[in-house]
């Protein structure tokens, strides 16, 4: 990462969580004007960046996703505490959606056995390593049930222009700030 | 019948009564507690003693005190002492204990049993009216309630009295709706006669549904004439032929006591066609109820009697205009009928001299919960709650009053601060509680607030017909929230949006279910928020 | 008779003799929003999004059974009643398993439609995810409970305009759910005509058409009030 | 479930007094309180509890039967009887334990007893066990508040009841019947 300039220079993320990834796909859809973005902010996490950590002082961050499992919730909740603007981003983060689809059928234990073990080809056993399947949470939860979200962006996927405007507006806001 | 025949009855009941009368209590609080086989053990002993010359053993209603169930009482009129002299009432009595009794009362003393002290408050304070035969009477045989009075009011009205006039002294009495919202019950009257209907209908609402209430069932198993007496009246005074008493299925005595009582009315000509001779029909049918709080409200209460789903409709119309079968009704409660009788004997002045400027008579209360005596009391309004909590109810036996709940899941928990509040419409409204249809149970520091509002939560959650989406989603997503603090893992968000949620739904539910569902929540959030606060948490807690 | 005339949004406009406020409403092109209402089927006053504010009423009307009277100043868009609809809009949100993206009826559904009209964003309640059925036993229709708001179109349409009354309301308040006959397999329900009415008037995509996919089921609920014209006034206008 | 609906419609057909192909009487006296009710519609509610009364519960060939004999839609039928909590679809157990959760019940601790009987018997409000050896459920309220907290054990109330109480109960049911 570049030091900071001067001039403010955003710092922003994209996060993935429970989803099926449709959100990010859409996001990279937005094509050239990515580099107009890149222009404009810096990205400092994100699954198409190879960073291992969550920064510190993130300006905004897109959250892809729903919350579905300890590592989720590990890593929502720093995520929660080192960014300014935190979007709900898509369906997944803003109502649970289809990974939310698990929520009526039962606790986890129901869906492991039927993963692992019925439907499993060889070595039938659920993982209990936590480090290689992390720990399901008894329901899948939407964002805003676990932390403080500050904007919405329905969609499943959200229209790459959406993604255009909500990042355009958020940034704004906040460069007006400085 | 005429009423020279009315009063042969009551001559003749008079003249069969015994110097010694021994009344036993075969309310369901008592039987509950035993007291069928009391009455019976009474019966077998009093046959066997030979003391029936001087000696009766009656069946009676309601004597009030229910918790210290089964109640005796002897009153011995020899050497023309009053009643007052000579009554005892004995507690917790048990069969094994008859022939104590009965040789004890043939030989006119006391007997060595537990007895309860008749000048306590808890007799003295009250003021009988609509419980006036309540615990006196043989709910089972007609001519005891002819002896007490019974069926003059409906020949003084029918010989003597237009409709008009009747509409009018009940509307001059100032009587208002007993069963909760205190509607004035004159003009609800003078809203059916007015009605221009092919055909009327009188109901009586006996659905009594709200957890912790006893008072319909009481006057219903205690003096079932009563009120079949009140609807006929009112039957004339709005112009209607046909009746219904909606009981609640869970109420088998009072059941089976109105049937008995619909039957002999029918058999001595007081129900029926051309009554007291007059141009006046009128017939009594019975509905039972199939377990449903929401058949409480009067738009459920007539589909549920159309044989239909006990969904509430939106008013208006009202059922002045369009009630059961489309055909103008008018529904008033036990009590309110109680209440017909003595005031057309007695005259509307009379009435209207008891209680307060606004709420005139008395009111029933099923006084529970957290106090030494618990039981059925009836008192003029404007008596303060303190009077009826701390002096009638002998104040709370093992810790500290901390709060009087009225109206039930429609209500709310006034704070033992505000116990010198008079007991009229207006003054519990102001406390954001409603003076309901007579439940009132006092609690103490072992009850947490939040768990009570929670509790009635649960109720009105249970009982929601479904149809609106308000009360249907509403108030499960309240009790879901009432649980979250309650089990320490609510934020203040949580609790901001219980608030939201009540106001949302306060306003915007159909019936009148939901529309006061969040009221225990709001009553206790006004008096006992730190209750609620100190169950906050800072952070999230996942489940 | 004549029209009536009344204030709506402080704006005086005029209604048909004996429409209710909701048709006044309409006539003149003030949206109200409803969900359980449906032209050419009787009126419930269930869903409670119409309701309206009538000057001098302590309480709120619903528009869809409150007759326009004469004089009557009605409010139908205030903050109190956006924030009042917007919560009710939730409270539906949350009740089942509302899953729009992978729903029949996604795009045409009367339910999102009010909620971005409404611009709900996010549902604040915690979902009640209940676990219930889908019956695709009927040769041409499905139900499926996960999407059912309980208006009772669908029950109303099946009694007042098929007359088989196939449909009705089982159970109460959150357990209460729309049946067949005695709550069998709506395949082996004996009474039903098929004649799809049911899937017309719903307005999510609990009763659709089968073979339909995501987005696919687009309800012609303009038919109810077609046949319902026809019925009773002999009239076949479209 | 067919099966039901064509034996009503056989018993209807061929008169409402007829007996009910399975031969059960309870149906013939089903037939006189409908006749009570003039077969009257309006009178559903009162049919559903003379029915519940005569076979204990309400199954689908009764309420088909009722719903043809009233002439009225199914699902009409269905959707009375359970609307109201007085009617049960599923046969009740041998014993039945009902707790009453009336508000002065409550406060005086009824909701420790319920939580008690259903760790001890895995059943919840309203359900009965699996080998129908006992139904348990709650109550609004039985009208007993001088006694509170009140239970129905098998149609009998007992009052001033603790969670102990309650349990020695279920005890002693269990105990009645092993020796059978």
């Amino acid at each position: 990462m570049s030091p900071q300039k001067k001039h403010f220079r955003p710092r922003i993320a994209t996060v993935w969580l429970a989803g099926c990834s449709g959100c990010h796909m859409s996001f990279l859809d937005l094509d050239e004007w990515l580099f107009d973005l890149a222009e404009i902010a810096d990205v400092v996490f994100s699954p198409i960046a190879d960073v291992k950590e969550y920064p510190e002082n993130v300006d905004a961050v897109l959250v892809e996703g729903a919350v579905a499992n300890e590592d989720n919730l590990e890593l929502i909740r720093k995520v929660r505490a080192r960014t300014k603007i935190l979007v709900a981003f898509g369906d997944c983060a803003v109502t649970g959606n289809v990974t939310a689809l698990r929520n009526p059928l039962g606790g986890p234990e129901v869906f492991l056995e039927r993963a692992y073990v019925q439907e499993a080809d060889t070595q039938p056993g659920i993982p209990r390593d936590h480090s290689v399947v992390p720990e399901l949470l008894p329901r899948v939860l939407p964002l805003h049930q676990v932390v403080k979200v500050d904007a919405y962006l329905r969609g499943c996927p959200p229209s790459p222009a959406a993604i255009r405007d909500l990042l355009l507006s958020a940034l704004g806001g906040e460069k007006e700030k400085e | 019948m005429d009423k020279s025949e009315l009063q042969a009855i009551a001559g003749k009941e008079r003249g069969a009564r015994k110097p010694v009368c021994v009344s036993c209590c075969t309310a369901a609080g008592c039987l509950s507690a035993g007291g069928g086989d009391v009455m019976d053990s009474l019966r077998e002993e009093l046959s066997a003693s030979g003391a029936s010359q001087k000696v009766e053993v009656r069946a009676v209603g309601c004597m009030k005190l229910c918790s210290r169930g089964p109640l005796v009482r002897v009153e011995d009129t020899s050497d023309g002492r009053p009643v007052a002299d000579g009554a005892r009432l004995y507690e917790k009595i048990k069969p094994s204990q008859a022939p104590v009794l009965i040789r004890a009362a043939g030989e006119g003393e006391a007997a060595e049993l537990p007895m309860v002290d008749l000048s306590h408050p808890f007799f003295t304070r009250q003021r009988p009216i609509v419980l006036e035969n309540c615990g006196v009477v043989e709910p089972e045989r007609i001519e005891s309630y002819i002896e007490a009075d019974g069926y003059l009011a409906l020949h003084k009205v029918l010989r003597d009295m237009t409709p008009e006039e009747v509409v009018k002294t009940i509307t001059q009495s100032g009587l208002r709706g007993r069963g909760g919202a205190g509607f004035p019950t004159g003009i609800k009257w003078s809203l059916v006669a007015k009605a221009i209907s092919e055909k009327k209908y009188i109901v009586c609402n006996a659905d009594e549904g709200d957890p912790g209430a006893f008072m319909d069932r009481s006057v219903l198993e205690s003096d079932p004439h009563r009120v079949l007496e009140g609807m006929a009246i009112a039957a004339y005074a709005v112009g209607a032929s046909e009746g219904y008493i909606y009981i609640r299925g869970e109420y088998p005595l009072a059941i089976n006591r109105l049937q008995t009582a619909i039957r002999t009315a029918r058999r001595l000509g007081l129900l029926g066609s051309r009554i007291f001779e007059a141009p006046f029909d009128f017939n009594v049918d019975l509905r039972i109820g199939a377990g449903a709080f929401v058949c409480g409200e009067e738009t459920a209460l007539m589909a549920s009697i159309e044989g239909r789903r006990g969904n509430p409709s939106p008013r208006p119309p009202y059922p002045a205009e369009h009630g059961l079968w489309g055909h103008s009704t008018l529904i008033n409660n036990v009590e309110t009928f109680a209440n017909i009788a003595p005031i057309l004997r007695r005259g509307a002045e009379w009435f209207a001299s008891v209680g307060t400027e606004k709420s005139k008579g008395t009111k029933v209360f099923a006084l529970a919960g957290k106090i030494a005596n618990t039981g059925l009391i009836e008192v003029p309004m404007g008596i303060t709650l303190r009077e009826i909590v701390e002096e009638i109810g002998g104040g709370d036996p093992d810790g500290q009053v901390k709060a009087v709940q009225t109206g039930g899941p429609s209500g709310g928990c006034i704070p033992a601060r505000h116990l010198d509040t008079p007991v009229d419409y207006e003054s519990l409204a102001e406390l954001g509680s409603i003076m309901g249809s007579g439940g009132m149970i006092v609690m103490d520091d072992s009850n947490n607030m939040v768990d009570v509002a929670r509790f009635f939560m649960q109720f009105c959650m249970d009982e929601s017909c479904g149809k609106c989406l308000p009360c249907r989603a509403g108030t499960v997503q309240m009790h879901g929230l009432l649980e979250k603090i309650r089990d320490r893992r609510a934020t203040a968000d949580d609790l901001a949006l219980l608030e939201e949620l009540c106001d949302v739904v306060k306003y915007t539910s159909l019936c009148g279910l939901g529309q006061t569902a969040p009221n225990p929540v709001l009553s206790t959030l006004r008096f006992f928020r730190h209750e609620y606060e100190e169950l906050l948490q800072k952070e999230v807690t996942l489940a | 008779m004549k029209v009536t005339t009344l204030t709506i949004n402080g704006e005086l406009v005029s209604a048909s003799p004996g429409a209710t406020v909701l048709e006044a409403a309409r006539e003149n092109g003030i949206r109200i929003p409803t969900l359980c209402a449906l032209e050419g089927l009787s009126t419930v006053g269930a869903c409670r999004l119409c309701l309206v504010e009538v000057k001098g009423s302590p309480r709120l009307q619903p528009a869809c059974v409150t007759a326009a009277d004469e004089g009557m100043e009605v409010s139908t868009d205030t903050d109190r009643l956006r924030r009042y609809r917007s919560m009710i809009l939730e409270l539906l949100f949350a009740e089942r398993n509302h899953v729009c993206p992978v729903c029949v009826a996604n795009g045409h559904c009367e339910l999102q439609d009010r909620a971005r009209q409404a611009g709900m964003d996010h549902v604040r309640l915690p979902y009640q995810h209940p676990d219930l059925p889908v019956d695709i036993t009927h040769a041409r229709f499905g139900v499926d409970h996960n999407r059912c708001i309980l208006c009772t179109r669908c029950i109303r349409v099946c009694d007042e305009l098929e007359g088989a009354h196939t449909w009705d309301l089982a159970g109460r308040g959150t357990n209460a759910r729309v049946i067949t006959d005695l709550n069998q397999p709506w395949g082996d329900a004996v009474s039903c005509t098929s004649c799809g009415k049911c899937a017309e008037a719903c307005p999510t995509g609990a009763i659709f058409k089968q073979g339909s996919t995501v987005g696919e089921m687009e309800h012609r609920s303009d038919r109810i009030r077609f046949i319902s014209a026809a019925r009773a006034r002999k009239e076949w206008s479209p | 479930m067919k099966t039901a609906s064509n034996t009503a419609t056989r018993v209807n057909s061929r008169g409402n007094s007829s007996e009910h192909p399975s031969g059960d009487e309870r149906f013939r006296m089903l037939d006189t309180s409908l006749k009570k009710l003039r077969y009257q519609p309006d009178a559903l509610i009162e049919v559903l509890h003379s029915a519940q009364g005569l076979f204990g519960y309400l199954n689908n060939d009764v309420l088909f039967y009722v719903a043809h004999a009233l002439k009225l839609p199914p699902s009409r039928v269905y959707g009375v009887a359970t609307f109201y909590h007085f009617f049960t679809l599923q046969p009740r157990g041998r014993h039945s334990c009902t707790i009453c959760m009336g508000t002065a019940c409550y406060v005086k601790g009824s909701g420790e007893i319920l939580v008690a009987m259903e760790e001890k018997t895995g059943l919840k409000d309203g359900v009965t066990a699996e080998d129908g050896s006992l139904t348990l459920s709650t109550a609004r309220c039985l009208g007993a508040c001088g006694i509170a907290p009140a239970v129905v054990y098998d149609g009998e109330v007992a009052g001033q009841q603790s969670p102990e109480d309650a349990l020695k109960k279920l005890q002693s049911w269990e105990a009645e019947d092993g020796q059978e």
